[in-house]
C-alpha cells in the first residue's frame, strides 16, 4: 500500500481498528484544497450568503489586439 | 461525388499556435470542474438529510 | 448477479464509430472541426472525414472503406486512430441509445451580460444602473473604463454591485501608476465578482498569474481609448463551450441578450453601434428593451452572415455586427477578422487605425 | 408562492430554480437551515391551541404562510455543531466536549423537525424524512422491480469473504452508508468504492467491523438517471477508460473529465424505474446503474436529494425548469383542492 493510504488506518487506536469497517483500510487521500477556490460573495436577491461567481462563458466586449502580434 | 480523403498530417490540420489559442476571454481557463460538480457530488449527502431518522 | 432477461435483444451489433454527444463537426469551406463542448477545445479534420462522420454515420469501418472502393483504407484508419486518441468518440454496440446533444438554447434572464462604459466626462449613477440591470436577472457585467481610472473610481463601481445579481465583472481601465499588481489584487478579494482586470495604455505588457480563485490580472499596452477599439476577431476570442455553441445555431453570439449603456449614458446593443433607445438618466432600461427593434439585431446568426457561414470557426467565434466589411450590408463579415475560410489562411492583420469609425450596421 | 428550504452558501441550483419560477411568472421564498443560526430572527409560538412560526429578515418576515407548495432542496449542515473547535475553553474533557456537541445537533434537528411538521399540509417535492435510503433494502426492492443486481455481502469473518470472492472473483467495498470526505488539515480522505482481490482478502485479519462487499461488475459505462414526477433522464459516464475512475466517477480526473452525454433508457428499464420509485414513495431522485460490456444493465444505489445539475448541464435537459414548472404546478394543485 502506498504511504498515502495507509496513514489514517495507522493512526488508528487498536480498538478503533476493530469498529473500522474493511473501507478504512483504503482511505484515498488528496489535498483537501481544489484546485481553484470559490469566489462567494452576499446576495439578497438570492437570500444567499454564498452566492457563487463565476467568470462568464464568453466574452462580453473584445478590444483586445491578438497577442503574438504584440 | 466521393470526397478525396487528405492526411492528416498535413499542415492544414495541425492545432493552432499556443499564442493564437491563448485565450484572452473568460474562457481562458477552462473550468473542468464546474462548482455545481464539485459541490453536488460531495455535498450530495448533508448529514441532516443522512440522518433522517426521527427518533 | 440476480439477473433479469438480458437486455439486448440478440446478440449485440458489431460496433460501429459514434463520436461523444458533446463533440460536434463543424463543415468549412477548406477543412472541418470538430467541437469538444465538454473538454473546451477543437481540431481540425479533412472535409473527408467531415463526410464520414456526417453521412457515414453508424456505419462500420468495413462499409466505409466499401463505399469508398478502398481507395482510402489507409487515411480511414489514420481518422479513427486520431479520433479515439483524442477520445472524441467511441466504438458503440447499441448507437441508438445515444442520441445527438439538443441544441435548443434556453436561459431564464432577459438579459445574460451588459456592457457599461465609461470615461473621464460620465456621470454615471451606478447604483441606479446595476440595480436595473438586476432586475433584468443580468449575472455579467463589463465595465471599460477608456480614461486612467483611479482606484477609488473602480471601487465606486464595485460597491453598487454589492448583495446584488451579478456573477461576474470584468473591469477594462486606463493605467494608472496605482494600480500596481498588489493593489489590484486586493480590490479583486474585497469584490470576489470581478473576474478579471486589463489595465491598457499601461507602460510595459505583463501577464499576472491567475490568484487561486482564477481571477486573472493583466497589463496591455495598446490603448483603449474608445469602443471603436472593439470588434476584434481572433483565436484569442474563440470560446468552445456548449451555451455559447448552441446560443450560436439561433442567435448572434455578441449580441443576444446583451444590454449596453454608452460613456453618455445612451442605452445601446453595443456602445459602438450609433442607434440608441434612450437616455439611462431619462428612460429606463426596462423601457429600452421593450421597444420593439430592440432585439432585432439578436438573431442574426454566423449562417446568415457572408463568408462566415462558411467558416469552420462559426460556432466558436463570437460575432461582431457594428464594424462590417460592407457597412451598408448588416450581414457582411466582422471588418476586424483577417481569416478566409477559403484558403483556410490569416491574412496579415490590416492594420485598422483606431480612428476610422464604420457607420454603425443599423444606422 | 414556492417555499424553497435550502441552504445559504453555494446552491447555484437552487438560485437558477429561482430564477425559473421569476421567469415563469411564479414567486417563492426560500428559506436556509442557516436561519435556524441567526440569519434570521426567529419566533415560534405556541398558546391556546393555535401554533405560528416567523422568521424575520431585516425587519421583514417572510411569507411562509403564503407558501403553496414546498421544495426540500437541502437543509443545514447538522453537525456543524459537532465538527467545530472545541465548545469548552479549556479542552480538558474531550468526553463533555462531545456531549454538549452532539445535543446541540439534535436541538437543531428538534426545531427543524418543528418547521417540517408545520408545512405538512402542503405538497412537497423531496421531503426531509424520506431523505435518506438504507442501501440494502433499496437493492433488494430494486431486484424485486425486475433490476439485475450486483451480489452483495455483509460479513465479519476472512472466510466468508473468501468464498464469496471465489464464487464472485474480484470484489469491491464501500460503505454501507454514504461516501465519506474526512478533512485531515492539507489533507482528505475519501472512502470510495474500492477493489480486493485475493491476495487483499488474505491480508485482511480473521475478523473485523461489519463491512459491505460487492461483486465487482465489468462495466462498459455508467448511467445515472435523475427522475422527476415519473419521467428519467438519463446521462451515460465512460469513467471505464480512465483507471482513476474506472472503480468510483467521483474521483476525478481534472485533466480529462470523463464523458457524459444523453442516453435514451429502454423502455422496460424505464417501467422498472417508476415502479422502484413509487415502491419506494420517492417523487424524484439519482438512480446510479452499470451498463456491461455484455450488454446488461445492473441496479447500484439512489440518491433520495438526486442532484440534477450534473446532469441537466452535460445533457441540456433544462431540469431546472422542469422542476420550478412542476412545483409550480403542485401549488395549483394545493389551491384548488
Amino acid at each position: 500500500m502506498d504511504d498515502d493510504r495507509k496513514d489514517l488506518f495507522e493512526r488508528l487506536t487498536p480498538e478503533a481498528r476493530e469498529l473500522a469497517p474493511v473501507g478504512y483500510r483504503f482511505l484515498h487521500a488528496s489535498p483537501t484544497r481544489a484546485a481553484t477556490i470559490m469566489r462567494l460573495v452576499e446576495s439578497k436577491h438570492y437570500r444567499a450568503g454564498g452566492y457563487v461567481c463565476a467568470s462568464f462563458r464568453k466574452p462580453i466586449s473584445k478590444c483586445c489586439r491578438q497577442d503574438d502580434e504584440l | 461525388m466521393k470526397k478525396r480523403m487528405e492526411r492528416l498530417d498535413d499542415e492544414l490540420f495541425q492545432p493552432l499556435t499556443a499564442a493564437q489559442q491563448r485565450r484572452i476571454t473568460a474562457g481562458s481557463t477552462p473550468v473542468t470542474e464546474t462548482p455545481i460538480t464539485l459541490r453536488e457530488t460531495f455535498g450530495e449527502v448533508d448529514d441532516y438529510i443522512r440522518d433522517g431518522d426521527n427518533e | 448477479m440476480t439477473s433479469s432477461e438480458p437486455n439486448t435483444a440478440g446478440a449485440p451489433r458489431e460496433p460501429v464509430f459514434a463520436l461523444f454527444a458533446c463533440c460536434i463537426p463543424v463543415k468549412g469551406a477548406r477543412r472541418s472541426v470538430v467541437c469538444d463542448l465538454q473538454r473546451q477545445s477543437f481540431q481540425f479534420i479533412p472535409n473527408g472525414l467531415y463526410e464520414i462522420l456526417t453521412e457515414h454515420a453508424g456505419k462500420s469501418v468495413a462499409e466505409i472503406k466499401g463505399f469508398y472502393d478502398h481507395e482510402y483504407d489507409e487515411e480511414i484508419d489514420e481518422y479513427f486512430t486520431f479520433l479515439l486518441h483524442h477520445e472524441l468518440g467511441f466504438w458503440c454496440g447499441e448507437p441508438d441509445r445515444f442520441p445527438a446533444l439538443d441544441l435548443d438554447w434556453e436561459t431564464p434572464e432577459r438579459i445574460t451580460n451588459a456592457i457599461l462604459d465609461v470615461d473621464d466626462g460620465s456621470r454615471h449613477d451606478y447604483g441606479a444602473i446595476l440595480g436595473q440591470l438586476d432586475d433584468l436577472g443580468c449575472k455579467a457585467l463589463e465595465v471599460r473604463c477608456f480614461h486612467r481610472c483611479t482606484l477609488n473610481g473602480l471601487r465606486a463601481i464595485l460597491e453598487a454591485a454589492r448583495h446584488g445579481r451579478l456573477r461576474s465583472i470584468d473591469l477594462l481601465a486606463g493605467h494608472l501608476p496605482e494600480l500596481t499588481p498588489d493593489a489590484l489584487e486586493s480590490l479583486a478579494r474585497e469584490h470576489p465578482r470581478v473576474s478579471r482586470i486589463v489595465v491598457h495604455s499601461a507602460p510595459e505588457q505583463r501577464l499576472m498569474p491567475p490568484l487561486r480563485t482564477g481571477v486573472t490580472i493583466e497589463y496591455r499596452t495598446e490603448v483603449i481609448d474608445s469602443p471603436r477599439c472593439c470588434g476584434q476577431v481572433h483565436p484569442g476570442y474563440f470560446v468552445v463551450d456548449f451555451e455559447t455553441f448552441a446560443e450560436g445555431r439561433k442567435h448572434n453570439t455578441c449580441l443576444n441578450r446583451k444590454l449596453s449603456v454608452d460613456a453618455r449614458g445612451e442605452i445601446k446593443n453595443c456602445p459602438s453601434m450609433t442607434r440608441s433607445f434612450g437616455n439611462v438618466r431619462e428612460v429606463s432600461l426596462h423601457s429600452a428593451l421593450a421597444q420593439r427593434d430592440f432585439a432585432a439585431l439578436w438573431s442574426i446568426n454566423k449562417d446568415q452572415i457572408a463568408i462566415c457561414k462558411d467558416c469552420e470557426f462559426r460556432y466558436v467565434c463570437t460575432d461582431c455586427r457594428a464594424y462590417l466589411r460592407d457597412a451598408a450590408d448588416l450581414y457582411s463579415k466582422p471588418s476586424k477578422c483577417t481569416y478566409d475560410p477559403y484558403t483556410a489562411e490569416w491574412q496579415p492583420p490590416a492594420d485598422m487605425p483606431a480612428g476610422i469609425h464604420t457607420k454603425g450596421a443599423s444606422e | 408562492m414556492i417555499l424553497i428550504l435550502s441552504q445559504s452558501s453555494m446552491e447555484p441550483t437552487t438560485e437558477e430554480v429561482m430564477d425559473c419560477l421569476e421567469a415563469l411568472g411564479e414567486p417563492c421564498v426560500r428559506l436556509n437551515g442557516e436561519d435556524l443560526d441567526g440569519d434570521a430572527a426567529l419566533r415560534f409560538r405556541v398558546e391556546a391551541g393555535t401554533a405560528d412560526l416567523a422568521f424575520e429578515v431585516d425587519g421583514v418576515e417572510l411569507p411562509l404562510a403564503e407558501a403553496g407548495a414546498v421544495w426540500f432542496r437541502r437543509w443545514l449542515h447538522e453537525r456543524r455543531a459537532e465538527i467545530s473547535p472545541s465548545l469548552l475553553t479549556a479542552q480538558d474533557n474531550p468526553k463533555l466536549d462531545y456531549e454538549l456537541r452532539r445535543h446541540l445537533t439534535l436541538e437543531s434537528r428538534k426545531l427543524s423537525d418543528f418547521i417540517f411538521s408545520r408545512l405538512a399540509g402542503l405538497p412537497w417535492l423531496s421531503h426531509p424524512h424520506r431523505a435518506s435510503l438504507n442501501k440494502l433494502d433499496t437493492l433488494n426492492r430494486a431486484a424485486q422491480a425486475g433490476f439485475a443486481t450486483p451480489a452483495t455481502l455483509v460479513t465479519t469473518e476472512r472466510e466468508a469473504l473468501r468464498r464469496f470472492c471465489e464464487t464472485h472473483g474480484t470484489v469491491i467495498t464501500k460503505p454501507a452508508g454514504e461516501v465519506e470526505m474526512f478533512l485531515d488539515g492539507e489533507r482528505s480522505h475519501f472512502l470510495f468504492t474500492t477493489t480486493l482481490d485475493l491476495a487483499a482478502v488474505d491480508a485482511l485479519p480473521a475478523r473485523f467491523a461489519p463491512s459491505l462487499f460487492q461483486e465487482m461488475v465489468d462495466k462498459a459505462y455508467e448511467l445515472r438517471i435523475f427522475y422527476l414526477a415519473g419521467e428519467c433522464h438519463a446521462m451515460a459516464i465512460f469513467s471505464q477508460a480512465d483507471p482513476q475512475t474506472q472503480t468510483d466517477f467521483r474521483r476525478y480526473n481534472r485533466e480529462r473529465p470523463n464523458r457524459m452525454v444523453p442516453y435514451r433508457l429502454r423502455p422496460p428499464t424505464e417501467d422498472r424505474i417508476r415502479r422502484l420509485m413509487a415502491d419506494l414513495g420517492l417523487e424524484t431522485g439519482s438512480l446510479d446503474l452499470l451498463q456491461t460490456r455484455d450488454g446488461r444493465e445492473v441496479f447500484l444505489e439512489i440518491n433520495p436529494v438526486g442532484q440534477f445539475g450534473m446532469v441537466s448541464k452535460p445533457c441540456n435537459y433544462g431540469l431546472e425548469k422542469k422542476v420550478a414548472q412542476l412545483l409550480m404546478r403542485k401549488a395549483a394543485d394545493g389551491r384548488r383542492s
